[in-house]
């Protein structure tokens, strides 16, 4: 039994304009230890999928399938449980550390309000984060949690963010888009933040991101996602280095280092999906199948892909 | 923010100032000579015109002779320096006393109808935002739209038609006991009720839609935490901004529901007066209005300042 | 954030704590008041009286009516009886001894409440200082100067002739308090007179004034202990305050409710004519105004009957001449003018009106009937009233368009000339006397004389009337001024004033006195248990 | 609780949706506004429609059926002079709507002219208006509108005068901002760079920018604007009495209130409902228009 085990799982968003096809039959294991990547456009799904597996997704939001974490089925168990899952076992670095931190209140307080609930000591816990800030190589951390987040740094937000997850001691670390929306340096931070919580902590880690490059660095296995649907699993090297699905290739195309290649046309409405496969319209290799059957993931030289070239 | 506080002050101060002449020649060019209607309203009754002689007298006891702006420096003057507002033509007695007289009352009723305001729609709105689209929050909504469309002195009447006519629970106009003070309350605070429950519910929702609350259930707080310690406070912002204009209103409206309950306030003093042309008085109570209205926004501003660390370092 | 936002409510709800807890202690005396009157607790005589205006100042120098009439604490030289004949007050005595002199002879056995008895000296200091405080008074009594002859002996010099200035001595402003008054720097403290009633306290902030009895009053025995007036000035109020028993004396509530509440068990409701008279003047300045077939044709057309008993709900009668019936010196002969369409619209066919263009509306040469009616609301009868006339002259084919506006703005309007019609009711006994009315209103320089009227024959029967000493004689002249103007109608007079005095069963033996300025309350007043 | 990527999600459906239908269709989609509208509609027929059509004369008495409860032909019933309820309230909605109308209007044009001034031009310009605008605000509305009608006088014109008087503030602050906030935007400088005159900039870029947030305000505010012409007439100094109109009619029937409360409750009632109407379209269009503002209410 792996460690998370996410089998077949729809999210589907019901607006006024009808139902939204957010992921799409989605399976992947990950096992303990490991650092597991799912990369895509935004707007793939890939965010909802965190949000699925910490039960954080809008009344609107119809899910199915099962998501197992360590022999618990997370879909299924009560709110009481799930909320000791979240923080502890599971914890999340949001996307948008701006955003995630209240801006009211004084970082302490954010930083402290889990460990009451946790039930562990104030103190022990704000140490606890103080050296974690510390060994995030931050400087003066104590003068930080007495600040205001607006008196932070979009890096030293999100160094916040990771030493309190952190400090909740939890056994699987969501890290939701680290590297969104940040230039060229801070996502070097960003990188050796990550690097350094791989090395000194180990704590397997789901890094949602649509950064190919960041995945490189830091991801053992990834999957790669489109319009909702997984096209592509397998061990980091392989996927990226050479791929095998279409799209994939196209993302790596579309990097400034291999000539950025555009990728035209647009993904498909996620209201009513056309029943071919979902990449057909903007796939260069397409054949007349692609255009009526949909594609079924098959294993490939070590990786599964979603698509009728294999 | 030092400089911040002096420049409203300065601002209170010249708005103060353009009240005082706005009102004191608005007043002047009223229908109806000042000296005839003092002699009028005073000691020969409405309908009774008066003769030149008795004018004469009336100016020269309130003198009213001088040219109008050597009258406002006087009034300034001796506003400012004595603190001596005039005389009351109809009481007879300084307007300084007339007011802190009626100061009260008005306070009274305003504090009390805000209090009623802020708590019912302060809760009523988070309810709502927390039964978003359930029928409770519907109705909540359906009622509030009542509220804030309903005359003021319309849902006074209803009132006193219903409890002190047909109930007989509260006596029907008056002043000194709680019993008095309910109907004059209740009417004054339906609207800022209404409007103040309309913000927090969709300032309550925004908030909830916010990242960091997200973050918050990431972090495994429980839901009553949530909303009490970080929903509540960010969502308390707009509300605290209209808290100002809300008040604003209610000493609006506090002339009419005054006038309608008998309330011995600010408000109804003012109605009288103008219609007495009691000059002095209609200044002095316009004049407090309007300090009044600046005085609570500049707290307002205090406030939010307060609340929101942005501003305050920022 | 919750804990600060309760904060607030908490500095609120402490800033209103207080004040309301002084509230509540104020509330309860009220409330024992109540209890005292409705007479469970104690077997204290207290009334409470709902008073029809605001109750702003306690002097009786302006506010005589509350102090000498309802509250009945000081009292006049002179009084009058139901006849508006007058009667010895404060003075036994008095005669005009040459055209510029009068003399008045005073009661010798009368005490201030402060114990002191009153002189000659008293009178002289309250009527001089009336005389600065209210322009009104000193223009009424012309008074010249006063001399003390002895303790209980005035003599008074007039500036002119004037015949009425005994009659000023019963206007309540000229009642008489004592020195004692008034504090060390002359400023006015609470009013000392010699009524039945002596004044105990007056609350500002509620305006609520109280009175108790005077054990030695030199007029006998004083019917109750206490009486409290509570300033009311909206009639709903009163009634309903009256139905709630927080009341057990008021006067005035809506003319609409008189009948329903007399029908109320333990409360009746008494009517009555007051010296007051609702008044249409015209404007003789305008063209078709000036023509008196016009004036008499309005005056026919308007159903006195029908206004009385549905506007007014009885409150009030019909109006003929300036004075009620029951006044010694009316004109008795007149009668109130009935309606009479067909009348009506002869006169103003005959005036040369007739609709040419059939819009309903009367022309001539042009010009169409049209009239602007302004009128005020202070007296509830009169925007209804208004209303109703505008209708009934529809009917004849005058367009009038009814407006309620405030009184200054009337008097603007009517100083400028700009002005057709103005509904008002007008006081006709200030001074019981029929020359001030007369005089005021007829006589081409009368001061209240606002149509512009001018008949010399009327200007001399004053002018003679004001040198005859005979009574009889001078009414004489009044009722030819009263036959005149009823001919003429410069003012047109639609109906007397009413009062509809509301009070609890166990109120008795009160007696309605026409003479008083809206209401008086007699010494003679009890609650019977 | 809706989260970043949800939105983002809703909002794509919802680009797809657009294109199907434009504003008119966003409109017909709340049945609630579609509602009100229809019925403002009606009122506009009825206040148009009155004076033209033949009803009788709402002021004509009838002393002898005065005070009567609804009934047949009476279907409101009649008033303290016999006059019919029903009749009044229709003539009313003429009163109101077009004094209304004409207090938005007249606030409208200077709140737009003077707040698109003061924010175009800045500076010492804008200082002075801003305070003037200030304090102007600083009023409660309806005690300085109170002040200014007992020196006005009665009578429709000087009513609608001293409630422009107290509106055009709000519009004109609200203007300032909204110029504030477009004069920064290219077209506006490209325009200035090509040398357009300031009134043309305004004419062709500021007002029409801008206005539809200004016009969302005013219909909000009309409901308050019919709410003061009815409060000054309750207090006696709004309009003269042959003119039907609601406060008016409230204040007279006042004291009928136990005899016969229908001349309190009808006219109340009346007003509620049109000030409700407005506020509906008002909020409705605010919502479709920008749905990210709650602005209305902090004014």
């Amino acid at each position: 039994m792996s460690y998370l085990n996410v089998s077949s799982v729809c999210v589907d968003f019901l607006t006024e304009n009808g139902s939204v096809k957010a992921v799409n039959d989605i399976s992947f294991e990950m096992n303990k230890g490991e650092t597991f990547g799912i990369i895509g456009e935004s707007g793939s799904g890939k965010s909802v999928i965190t949000q699925a597996i910490l039960r954080l997704l809008p009344s609107n939001a119809v899910v199915s399938g099962k998501i197992f974490f360590e022999s618990e089925d997370l879909l299924s168990i009560d709110n009481k449980k799930m909320r000791q899952i979240r923080g502890r076992e599971i914890s999340l670095i949001p996307q948008n550390p701006a955003g995630s931190l209240n801006p009211l209140l004084k970082n302490k307080l954010q930083v402290a309000e889990v460990f009451e609930v946790m039930g562990v000591n104030k103190k022990e816990g704000i140490k606890s984060v103080l050296g974690m800030l510390k060994n995030l190589l931050m400087k003066e951390p104590a003068h930080i949690l007495e600040n205001y987040p607006h008196e932070l740094s979009g890096g030293m937000k999100q160094r916040l963010l990771a030493a309190m997850c952190l400090s909740y001691k939890p056994s699987l670390l969501v890290a939701d888009e680290p590297t969104k929306g940040l230039d060229s340096f801070s996502k070097k931070g960003t990188l050796d933040l990550f690097r350094h919580m791989k090395r000194e902590h180990g704590n397997s880690m789901l890094v949602i991101t649509h950064d190919l490059d960041f995945a490189l660095e830091i991801c053992d296995r990834v999957a790669v996602m489109y319009a909702g649907q997984i096209v592509e699993i397998g061990a980091v090297t392989n996927v990226l280095k050479n791929p095998s699905h279409p799209y994939t290739k196209a993302l790596l195309n579309a990097l400034p280092r291999n000539g950025l290649i555009p990728l035209n046309g647009h993904t498909p409405s996620r209201i009513n999906l056309p029943e071919g496969c979902l990449f057909y319209t903007r796939c260069n290799l397409r054949s007349d199948k692609c255009g009526s059957e949909r594609p079924v993931t098959k294993s490939n030289k070590g990786v599964i892909v979603r698509c009728h070239l294999y | 923010m030092y400089r911040y506080i002096f420049k409203r002050m300065i601002f209170t101060a010249i708005t103060l100032f353009a009240v005082f002449a706005l009102t004191f020649f608005l007043m002047n060019v009223i229908p109806g000579g000042t000296s005839e209607m003092i002699l009028k309203h005073t000691f020969i009754g409405l309908e009774e015109s008066a003769t030149q002689e008795q004018m004469v007298q009336v100016s020269a006891r309130y003198n009213l002779n001088d040219p109008l702006y050597i009258q406002f420096i006087d009034w300034l003057k001796r506003g400012i320096f004595e603190g001596d507002l005039g005389m009351s033509f109809v009481y007879h007695k300084p307007v300084l006393d007339l007011l802190l007289l009626r100061l009260p009352a008005t306070i009274i009723l305003a504090l009390s109808s805000m209090f009623i305001a802020v708590v019912g729609g302060v809760s009523l709105g988070i309810y709502a935002a927390l039964k978003e689209n359930k029928t409770a929050d519907h109705l909540l909504r359906f009622l509030t739209l009542f509220g804030v469309s309903m005359p003021g002195f319309w849902v006074a009447l209803v009132l006193i038609l219903i409890f002190s006519v047909y109930l007989k629970m509260v006596p029907v106009a008056g002043y000194g006991s709680i019993e008095n003070l309910v109907l004059p309350a209740f009417a004054l605070s339906i609207h800022s009720l209404a409007s103040i429950m309309r913000i927090t519910r969709t300032s309550m929702l925004e908030t909830l839609g916010q990242d960091y609350i997200k973050f918050a259930t990431a972090k495994g707080l429980p839901v009553n935490r949530i909303i009490s310690r970080h929903a509540l406070k960010n969502a308390m912002l707009p509300v605290v901004t209209v808290l100002g204009f809300q008040m604003g209103a209610m000493l609006g409206g506090s002339v009419i529901i005054e006038t309608v309950f008998a309330w011995p306030g600010i408000g109804s003093l003012l109605v009288n007066s103008i219609f007495a042309r009691d000059l002095y008085v209609v200044q002095a109570c316009i004049i407090v209005i309007v300090f009044l209205f600046l005085i609570v926004n500049f707290i307002v501003d205090l406030v939010y300042i307060y609340l929101d660390p942005r501003i305050r370092y920022g | 954030m919750k804990n600060k936002i309760l904060s607030i409510l908490l500095v609120m709800s402490i800033l209103a704590v207080p004040v309301l807890m002084s509230g509540c202690t104020d509330s309860s005396q009220s409330i024992d008041s109540d209890n005292n009157n409705t007479g469970e607790s104690s077997s204290e005589q207290t009334l409470v009286l709902g008073e029809m205006w605001d109750i702003e100042n306690i002097d009786p120098a302006s506010a005589g009516t509350v102090i000498c009439e309802k509250a009945a604490v000081t009292e006049t030289l002179v009084a009058a009886n139901p006849d508006f004949s007058l009667e010895p007050g404060l003075a036994i005595t008095w005669k005009q001894v040459d055209n510029l002199t009068w003399r008045f002879d005073l009661r010798q056995d009368v005490k201030f409440h402060d114990g002191s008895m009153m002189t000659a000296e008293d009178v002289k200091f309250s009527l001089e200082r009336t005389m600065n405080e209210n322009p009104r008074v000193k223009s009424m009594s012309a008074i010249d100067s006063i001399k003390v002859i002895d303790d209980h002996t005035l003599e008074i010099k007039t500036t002119e002739t004037n015949p009425i200035l005994a009659g000023v001595m019963h206007y309540p402003d000229t009642s008489i308090i004592s020195e004692s008054s008034l504090d060390e720097n002359g400023n006015f403290v609470k009013p000392v007179g010699t009524g039945p009633y002596s004044f105990e306290s007056f609350n500002e902030q509620t305006r609520v004034l109280t009175v108790v009895k005077n054990k030695n009053w030199w007029g006998g025995s004083v019917g109750l202990d206490k009486m409290v007036l509570k300033g009311m000035p909206d009639p709903n109020t009163r009634a309903m305050a009256i139905e709630n028993g927080e009341l057990d004396f008021t006067v005035d509530v809506p003319y609409s409710e008189t009948d329903r509440i007399d029908a109320i068990e333990g409360i009746n409701v008494e009517k009555y004519s007051t010296p007051r008279v609702y008044t249409m003047d015209t404007n003789l300045e305008d063209e078709a105004l000036s023509d008196e077939r016009v004036r008499k044709a309005i005056s026919y057309a308007i159903n006195r009957d029908d206004i009385v008993e549905h506007v007014l709900y009885n409150v009030g009668s019909p109006a003929a001449g300036p004075f009620l019936p029951s006044m010694t010196w009316a004109n008795k002969d007149l009668k109130p003018y009935e309606q009479d369409i067909d009348k009506a619209e002869e006169l103003l066919s005959q005036a040369g009106w007739t609709d040419t263009d059939g819009d309903g509306i009367r022309d001539k040469d042009g010009k169409s009937l049209e009239f602007e009616l302004l009128t005020y609301a202070a007296r509830p009868g009169l925007p209804p009233m208004s209303e109703t006339i505008a209708a009934q002259l529809k009917d004849i084919g005058i367009s009038v368009s009814p407006q309620v506006l405030e009184w200054g703005a009337i008097s603007d309007k009517r100083e400028s000339g700009n002005w057709d019609l103005v509904l008002a009711a007008y006081n006709i006994a200030m001074v019981p006397d029929p020359f001030y009315v007369l005089n005021n209103w007829y006589t081409t320089d009368g001061p209240d004389n606002t149509p512009g009227y001018s008949n010399a024959e009327v200007d001399s029967l004053v002018e003679e009337a004001k040198y005859i000493r005979d009574l009889d004689k001078r009414y004489e002249k009044f009722n030819q001024v009263e036959e005149i103007v009823y001919e003429e109608q410069p003012k047109i007079l639609i109906a007397y004033y009413g009062c509809a005095i509301v009070k609890k069963d166990s109120v008795k033996n009160y007696v309605f006195d026409p003479t008083a300025h809206d209401y008086r309350v007699n010494a003679g007043m009890y609650i019977e248990k | 609780m809706i989260g970043l990527e949800i939105t983002c999600l809703q909002n794509k459906s919802s680009v797809f949706s657009l294109k199907k239908d434009g504003i008119a269709g966003k409109i017909l989609n709340r049945k609630d506004i579609t509602i009100s509208i229809l019925l403002l509609a009606l009122l506009f027929v009825v206040a148009i429609s009155y004076p033209l059509l033949d009803f009788s004369d709402p002021n004509t008495i009838d002393l002898t059926n005065k005070n009567l409860a609804p009934s047949a032909e009476n279907p409101l019933g009649t008033d303290y002079l016999g006059r019919d309820i029903l009749n009044r309230l229709a003539a009313g909605t003429t009163t109101s709507l077009s004094i209304a109308a004409g207090v938005s209007a007249i606030s409208l044009f200077v709140g737009i002219f003077i707040g698109c001034i003061s924010g175009y031009y800045g500076g010492i310009i804008d200082e002075t208006f801003s305070r003037i605008i200030d304090i102007f605000l600083s009023f409660p509305g309806i005690v300085f509108a109170l002040t200014i009608m007992g020196f006005l006088g009665s009578g429709v014109i000087n009513l609608i005068l001293a409630l422009s008087i107290v509106h055009w503030a709000k519009y004109a602050r609200l203007m300032r901002g909204q110029v504030l906030s477009i004069k920064e935007n290219e077209y506006v400088l490209s325009a200035k760079i090509i040398g357009a005159g300031n009134f043309h900039i305004m004419r062709k870029h500021l007002i029409p920018n801008s206005v539809a947030t200004v016009i969302v305000l005013a219909t909000i505010d009309i409901g308050h604007v019919i709410l003061s012409i009815a409060a000054l007439n309750f207090l006696g100094i709004g309009l003269p009495s042959d003119i039907p109109e609601w406060g008016a009619m409230l204040s007279a029937g006042k004291e009928f209130m136990r005899t016969s409360p229908y001349q309190t409750i009808f006219p109340g009632m009346a007003i509620t409902m049109v000030v409700i109407i407005f506020s509906i379209i008002g909020e409705g269009l605010r919502d479709i228009l920008d749905p990210n503002d709650t602005g209305g209410e902090y004014l």
